[in-house]
């Protein structure tokens, strides 16, 4: 070992030499690929599982968008459309929906790996697109969700730090019971009493809408930009209100297992400042793992945005979701659900990977 | 020594049993010779009054009498869908706990990709095609498909109990594998269980209000989310029909409130074996 | 080798961006970012001041007058509130809807782009052959059409003067163009693609098109139409320069170029608001045309569209009627109620391929058991329980189309639980310990379909549940099953429901062939495949001729009018559906800027009706 | 000789919600300038509670009931460690009085460097960046430890190695005196060896006064020149190593020297019963439930540290 260490520091010329120190250097690594290898492995597996699944639960299910839109169309404007049921299975037969299920899911497969994420037209928004219609809409729910994802995520670090850190303290409980009280709330019910008390009762501040209805989108533009701002403080607020606490709650028990390790009575009895021990022992070793359930949360993130985009009336990929739903846009609810699963999985496969070089303990365990 | 927390939460949820189970029973009392939930009864939409504290609701039935009833049938579901999702998810957890090895690696892999997919809006959807579609399909199906956050937690916990030097000692006696589960590893497992029941009900009541709320799945006879969802998509509160909304949504935090009362109240009892699952949540 | 990521990387970063959040937030706080008032000056009226002078000479008079042209203007200056950017209030009809679909780009009447019902393109942009409005047919892109004596032809004559909004003109070419683009087309679910199947036309001149009607299986025979006007009425000719060659489907035509009124100025889709331009060169001239910009938006959920309703920012909302009247009229005395009755009367469909629904008997019981007035009550304005298919109001029907007998005899409409046990008694469902049991013995557990109190009204939600308590009353299991839009039209497409709420449209009163032709047994389809129509099931010889008598029937004709009577008979002794009632649509609208329509009209603003709507739309004074 | 160190009726307890336990029950002792002092006693008898008194890290629910520890400086001045103001504690900690903590792998944080744990502490008492490194140098020198040492992480050393890098953080400012909590458990006995001498090497470089808690006699044997013997919070034997291995007087140092192996083959015995908890203590003498001397004023009144011989003090009613 001691070798091995000083042939880290002065690496020799000799070229002989310098393959048997370079061997020497990845050799106490080997195991960390191997890490990385299997995790990927699981990580590629686990997402061809799902979006298998997923598949195979949209197209095993009973109603067909066409039918559905045409039976609409002949009933809703009448004497114009007519032939539905015909009109519905020359579609079908155009998408290839008459095929068999397998065949149906090799192209789909095709597709989105090959054709980048092409997962055929959106039969209600028909001829767009399902890219098209999803990524014109996700940029406002990644605006909104993961704005507030992150800023809740360092509020909820601080907060949880300090609380931890004076864990002794009296009014530490009390911040404690709120942080709670809030963490436990439905998030929609807080969406709710915002919109009423706020928007409708007080009406301090737009309730959705992306911004006001006159103004044409335009990034260059300052007052644009301001409006979507002030349009945003109230979705956003409440949902750091929500996230806000369970990430202090987080943060704060993470604090208080670390301040009972023997490093912490160490770097005490070693006479360190308080500021620093706080800093360099405290809260560096409780914000990794934190950071892992940033992770984890920011995956969660579009499964979590349903309800309130449709209550924040947010033009996102949850509104999508459920029109698609209501008249079973298949390939729309599966393009939002593959992404989805593709955010969740890759997100807690990066929080695996890259944990360990960020954090040296696991990077022990996994030795 | 009694457990504040742990006393406050059990009072809670107590009396919300009482509410859903003696309620139905009561209120009749309240409108002789009328049934307060017959359709049309009262005037739709009407104002509180003496005779109606909160208000008739948009089928004219009076709100006080449909949200107890919403309560039992909000608890039904809860139940029935948290009994069904535990039963999954600790069966299947803890088959990965304890088997191990790659079955373990499957199963984890498989638990992952239930995770992530937003299944439960879908399946409202589907149930919608299932001709005898009343809450307790509701509640199973909500069990379905709710497990496999049951099964990591059961999982690790299980993980955690066979490393525990008794288990050893039993295996090293060479006890049979039923004799280490049942004798050794399910009675340490049963807080847990229990935990993740109570854990499990709560949450499958407020995804149905949430879902409710916006108007997914609708078809039900009127649960708690159906109740707020349809005051809030009716404007309740122009109407000055506030209770309609907000009594329902106050149940539900309490709901929430007293099992995050009894989860915390028993950390504190036996807190070396339940801190675990405290971090999991 | 790997470094450990330090506090000062990533923690201040954290920081930063929670700073600039915020201040950005903060910055933001409470600005306008819109004018909302702008002072314009109009000129109120224009005189010509003529002056006369007189010259006197000595010898004679000469009067000369000079005529001095001078104009005074007399100017006002008024405070205009300004919408939508830079729209003044005054000028601007305002449309507030529960619009929801994602495409906003495509103007078209094709396919998917139909779903968008609240861009406006069809409500004020398309341009029809006639507009049909409170039961008249108003000329546009043609002036008239004429039957030839047997009615196998017909003669359109068309407007010459007409121009698409992009200055072209409108010429029989479009026309001949859009009849055959939409035939070959016709399996891509476009408009009036099956139109040519049973049609040829011939043009004569450039203003005339004859069409000529044949039997569908033997284009040699021709057949007599006498309703094709009312299929053709509602035309759009597409702008051939347009179309041609395009894809039907894939065409966006944005911007949209159409001969109506309004051109597009622009559509929005993150607020879901579309702002249509009145056109300056709009060929029609003398066509009504109030509102200089019509904006057709999305309205917010009920407690704020009420705040909005009251503050008068939309002309008209689907705010529910309860709202409207109970919290925003006495707030806000410029909004009115538009109510009348939907066109669409309300039925309980029997899915007749299904035990027991298959015995008339069964389905009259079923009937027997509504109690349609208490019901109805739920709504407001409730909905009036109705007897025949196309009698308005829920008057007595049209003693020429019903037979006052028929509706006593089969007590349509009745509320009536204890015959109704009798009648189940008499055609032999017998109550077993509690239970009534089919013909097979098992107990009878049927479902009755609907929609959620927010899609047609608690009335629609409400009478299932009454029925089921009735049912229970006499041991018949009925589970009501509330169900989404989109499995409500998959399952009564392919049949797949016990019994049904639906709508039957086009019964108008004066020929109510569309209250019938539904039941045809040409739309029947086996349970599970999808049916345009007839979605019970129902088969019936009897019926099926008497409606092709009808169809082929002049409408005019007394002997055509006697079938209707027959008709009816047929469809309440049989009852393969049984009417419900009429619902009253109710809308408040804001008479502020503009005043509303008539009561009779109906403000579909949702659908190509409106253009009809803005007829009946005056400036306020 | 001089004591550095006089310990004087100290008292150290742990609150419950109702009484307060005593793991340090009015304790005398005086610790020589330069020698190596053992504490030494069954595990919960207490004498980690003493290390932690002295080195001010008593935190709730642990109290200092009583008593004081004198530290006299080399400008004659005195402290009292266990009363003594947050801040000025901390200006003495490491200078006066430096710590090798008990496991020193979980001692030390896993995701700091060891270059910056041990300057971190030198920075704080004024040195700067360039000074402190070199000073971390020259101890991990003094330790036989590589300078690469400097890059690495705990989890990357050997668990001698983190013990080294503790010593060589604890004497890095040259402290007057060394609390080393068990330096030798968790070490293979090659490992402990040279710990140890690590230990002496030490002493005899600066004349530090060292500390050594341990329950191994065979740690005591190998290093301390004096050692106290604790029993249930209290001292019950204090006196020269030599002495009290040739001639153990308490009956449980007896006891204690007994359970040594000495020749292989030869029977151990046993010690029968076990140490009290802090919260039951007997009355009299702790030790008379195990004692075979027992009599009754060993059950009513607690025994004294008397000077039986010149330089060993016992705590017996029957010794002498």
């Amino acid at each position: 070992m001691e070798r091995n260490l000083k042939s880290l520091d002065k690496p020799d010329r000799n070229p002989a030499q310098f393959r048997s120190t370079l061997r020497n250097k990845l050799q106490p690594y080997t195991p960390v690929i191997m890490y990385i290898l299997r995790r990927f492995g699981i990580y590629l597996i686990t997402v061809w599982g799902a979006v298998t699944l997923a598949f195979i639960f949209f197209h095993s299910m009973p109603g067909d968008p066409f039918s559905i839109i045409f039976s609409a169309l002949e009933r809703e404007n009448i004497g114009r459309v007519t032939g539905g049921p015909e009109v519905a299975a020359a579609y079908k037969r155009m998408l290839g929906l008459d095929q068999p299920l397998f065949i149906q899911y090799i192209f789909f497969l095709r597709n989105v790996l090959i054709r980048g994420f092409d997962l055929g037209p959106s039969f209600i928004n028909f001829p767009q697109g399902t890219r098209e219609v999803i990524f014109r809409q996700l940029p406002w729910t990644i605006g909104y969700f993961t704005t507030a994802m992150l800023i809740a995520w360092g509020i909820g670090t601080l907060f949880g730090a300090l609380l931890g850190w004076m864990r002794r303290k009296g009014f530490t409980s009390v911040a404690i019971a709120i942080a709670t009280l809030l963490q436990i709330t439905p998030v929609y019910i807080i969406a709710i009493a915002a919109i009423i008390l706020l928007g409708y009762q007080l009406q301090w501040l737009p309730t959705g809408q992306p911004y006001d209805p006159g103004l044409m989108p335009n990034w260059r533009d300052w007052n644009f930009i301001k409006n979507v701002l002030w349009h945003a403080v109230m979705p956003v607020s409440s949902m750091v209100l929500i996230w806000g606490a369970s990430f202090t709650l987080g943060m704060r028990s993470l604090m208080i297992s670390v301040l009972g390790e023997d490093y912490l009575t160490y770097a005490n009895a070693k006479g360190l400042s308080p500021a620093i021990v706080l800093r360099d022992y405290a809260f560096r070793n409780a914000l990794l793992p934190q950071v892992t359930s940033l992770g984890i949360a920011l995956g969660g993130t579009i499964n979590g945005v349903l309800i309130l985009e449709a209550i924040f009336v947010i033009p996102g990929i949850g509104g999508i979701f459920i029109r698609a739903m209501a008249l079973h846009d298949f390939n729309v609810m599966q393009g939002v659900v593959l992404l989805s699963i593709v955010t969740v999985l890759t997100l807690g496969l990066i929080v695996d990977l890259f944990l360990p070089f960020l954090d040296p303990r696991i990077r022990r365990l996994n030795d | 020594m009694i457990n504040f927390k742990l006393t406050i939460g059990i009072l809670l949820i107590a009396l919300l049993l009482v509410t859903a189970i003696v309620g139905p029973l009561i209120t009749p009392h309240f409108f002789p010779g009328e049934d307060p939930t017959e359709v049309g009864a009262y005037p739709t939409l009407d104002l509180p009054s003496p005779k109606h504290p909160l208000g008739t609701d948009i089928l004219g039935r009076d709100a006080v009498v449909i949200i107890i009833n919403g309560i039992r049938l909000s608890l039904i579901i809860g139940v029935v869908g948290g009994f069904m999702s535990t039963l999954i998810g600790v069966i299947l957890g803890f088959i990965a706990g304890y088997v191990g090895k790659r079955t373990d690696t499957i199963l984890r892999i498989f638990i992952d990709m239930v995770l992530v997919i937003p299944i439960l809006p879908l399946l409202l959807l589907l149930s919608l095609y299932i001709p005898k579609w009343n809450i307790f399909t509701m509640g199973i199906l909500l069990g379905i498909f709710s497990w496999a956050f049951v099964a990591r937690t059961t999982r690790a916990q299980v993980l955690s109990l066979r490393e525990r030097s008794y288990v050893d000692l039993a295996r090293l006696n060479n006890e049979g594998t039923l004799e280490i589960i049942f004798e050794e590893l399910l009675p340490g497992l049963l807080p847990y269980v229990i935990l993740s029941l109570a854990g499990a009900t709560v949450g499958n009541m407020l995804a149905e209000a949430g879902l409710q709320l916006i108007g997914i799945g609708a078809g039900l006879p009127p649960t708690l989310g159906s109740i707020m969802g349809r005051a809030y998509n009716g404007g309740a509160l122009s109407l000055g029909l506030y209770g309609q909304l907000l009594i329902p949504a106050g149940i539900l935090i309490m709901v929430f409130l007293a099992l995050n009362l009894i989860n915390m109240g028993l950390e504190e009892r036996f807190n070396p074996r339940l801190r675990q699952y405290a971090e999991e949540r | 080798m790997f470094t450990p990521i330090s506090k000062r990387q990533h923690f201040p970063t954290v920081l930063l961006f929670m700073l600039v959040i915020a201040s950005l937030l903060l910055a933001s706080c409470g600005t306008a970012t819109t004018p909302t008032a702008v002072e314009v000056t109009r000129v109120v009226k224009e005189t010509q001041v003529v002056k006369e002078t007189q010259v006197v000479k000595e010898t004679q008079v000469v009067k000369e007058t000079q005529v001095v042209k001078e104009t005074q203007v007399v100017k006002e200056t008024q405070i205009v509130k300004i919408v939508f950017g830079s729209l003044p209030r005054d000028e601007t009809l305002i449309l507030a809807g529960t619009a929801s679909n994602d495409v906003w780009d495509t103007f078209t009447l094709m396919a998917g782009a139909l779903t968008n019902a609240y861009s406006g393109h069809q409500q004020v942009a398309i341009e029809q052959a006639f507009l049909v409005a409170a039961g008249k047919y108003y000329p546009h892109l043609a002036q008239k059409w004429e039957y030839n004596a047997d009615g196998t032809e017909m003669t359109l004559f068309l407007t010459t003067n007409a121009t698409w909004n992009d200055g072209k003109p409108v010429t029989i070419d479009d026309w001949t163009f859009t009849l055959d683009y939409l035939h070959t087309n016709k399996d891509k679910g476009v408009p009036w693609g099956t139109l040519l199947d049973n049609t040829k036309y011939r043009t004569d001149g450039t203003d005339k098109i004859i069409f000529s009607f044949f039997d569908i299986k033997d284009p040699t025979k021709p057949v007599t139409n006498w309703r094709f006007h009312s299929s053709i009425a509602g035309f759009v000719p597409l702008a051939k320069h347009i179309w041609e060659g395009q894809d039907p489907v894939t065409f966006k035509n944005n911007p949209p170029v159409e001969a109506g009124p309004y051109k597009l100025d622009n559509c929005n889709a993150d607020t879901k608001t579309c702002i249509w331009e009145r056109r300056d060169d709009y060929w029609m001239k003398d066509a009504k045309l109030s509102p200089k910009y019509i904006v057709f938006t999305r309205q917010p959920a009920p407690d704020l569209l009420t705040q909005e309703m009251i503050k008068g920012s939309f002309d008209i909302s689907q705010l529910t009627p309860k709202l409207a009247m109970s919290v925003v009229m006495p707030k806000n005395p410029n909004i009115s109620m538009i109510e009348w009755p939907d066109p669409c009367p309300r039925h309980l469909w029997f899915n007749v391929g299904r035990a027991p629904m298959d015995d008339p008997a069964f389905r009259h019981a079923m009937s027997l058991l509504i109690d349609r007035k208490k019901a109805g009550n739920l709504d407001n304005p409730p909905a009036k329980p109705m007897v025949a298919e196309w009698s308005y109001q829920g008057d007595a029907p049209d003693p020429n189309y019903a037979d006052p007998a028929d509706i006593a005899q089969y007590d349509v409409g009745k509320y009536d639980p204890a015959k109704a046990a009798k009648m189940l008694d008499d055609a032999g469902y017998k109550l077993v310990n509690g239970k009534r049991v089919d013909k097979k013995g098992k107990p009878i557990s049927l479902s009755v379909m609907t929609f959620d109190p927010s899609i047609h009204g608690a009335a629609v939600n409400g009478f299932p549940t009454m029925m089921a308590d009735e049912a229970a009353k006499i041991g018949i299991e009925i589970l009501p099953k509330v169900v989404e839009v989109g499995v409500y039209f998959d399952n009564s497409a392919k049949g797949n429901f016990d019994m049904m709420y639906q709508w039957v449209c086009g019964g108008a009163p004066s020929d109510p062939i569309g209250a019938y032709n539904g039941l045809h047994s040409r739309y029947l389809k086996p349970e599970g495949t999808a049916a345009a129509a007839n979605p019970g099931r129902y088969n019936n010889p009897e019926l099926d001729a008497l409606v092709e008598k009808i169809e082929q029937g002049n409408p005019a004709d007394p002997v055509t009018i006697g079938y209707y009577k027959q008709l009816y008979h047929i469809v309440t002794a049989d009852a393969p559906y049984v009417p419900l009632f009429f619902l009253y649509q109710g809308f408040p609208w804001n008479n502020e800027y503009f005043t509303g329509p008539k009561d009779q009209v109906e403000p579909w603003y949702w659908m190509f009706q409106f253009r009809g709507l803005l007829m009946f739309i005056d400036k306020a004074k | 000789m001089t004591s550095i160190l006089q310990i004087r009726d100290l008292s150290v307890g742990y609150a419950s919600r109702r009484t307060v336990g005593l793991a340090v029950t009015n304790v005398d002792l005086d610790v020589e300038k330069g020698e190596i002092l053992g504490l030494v006693g069954e595990s919960g008898c207490g004498k980690t509670t003493i290390a932690v008194a002295l080195l001010g890290l008593i935190e709730p629910p642990g109290v200092i009931q009583s008593g004081s520890a004198q530290l006299m400086q080399d400008n004659g001045k005195s402290i009292d460690l266990v009363n003594i103001k947050p801040d000025l504690l901390r200006q003495i900690r490491w200078k006066e009085i430096a710590y090798i903590p008990q496991g020193s792998m979980s001692a030390l944080n896993p995701v700091l460097r060891v270059r910056q744990q041990m300057t971190d502490t030198l920075r704080q008492h004024g040195l700067n960046k360039t000074e402190a490194i070199e000073r971390a140098r020259w101890a991990l020198n003094l330790v036989s430890l590589d300078a690469a040492v400097l890059d690495k992480y705990p989890h990357e050393l050997s668990g001698g190695m983190n013990q080294r890098v503790a010593i060589a953080t604890a004497i890095t400012m040259q402290p007057a005196i060394l609390v080393a909590d068990e330096p030798t458990t968790a070490l293979d006995v090659v490992t402990q060896r040279s710990i140890l001498q690590e230990l002496i090497k030490i002493r005899e470089t600066f004349g530090t006064t060292i500390i050594v808690i341990s329950h191994d006699m065979g740690v005591m044997a190998q290093v301390v020149d004096r050692m106290a013997v604790m029993y249930a919070a209290r001292i019950l034997e204090v006196g020269m190593v030599l002495n009290i291995f040739d001639a153990p007087l308490h009956p449980y140092t007896q006891k204690l020297i007994g359970s040594i192996p000495k020749e292989t083959g030869q029977h151990l015995e046993g010690m029968e019963g076990e140490a009290p908890s802090l919260w039951r203590y007997p009355p009299g003498c702790r030790f008379h439930p195990r004692c075979q001397l027992t009599s009754s004023i060993c059950m009513e009144t607690v025994p004294e540290l008397r000077e039986i011989v010149p330089g060993q003090f016992v705590a017996c009613h029957h010794c002498g």
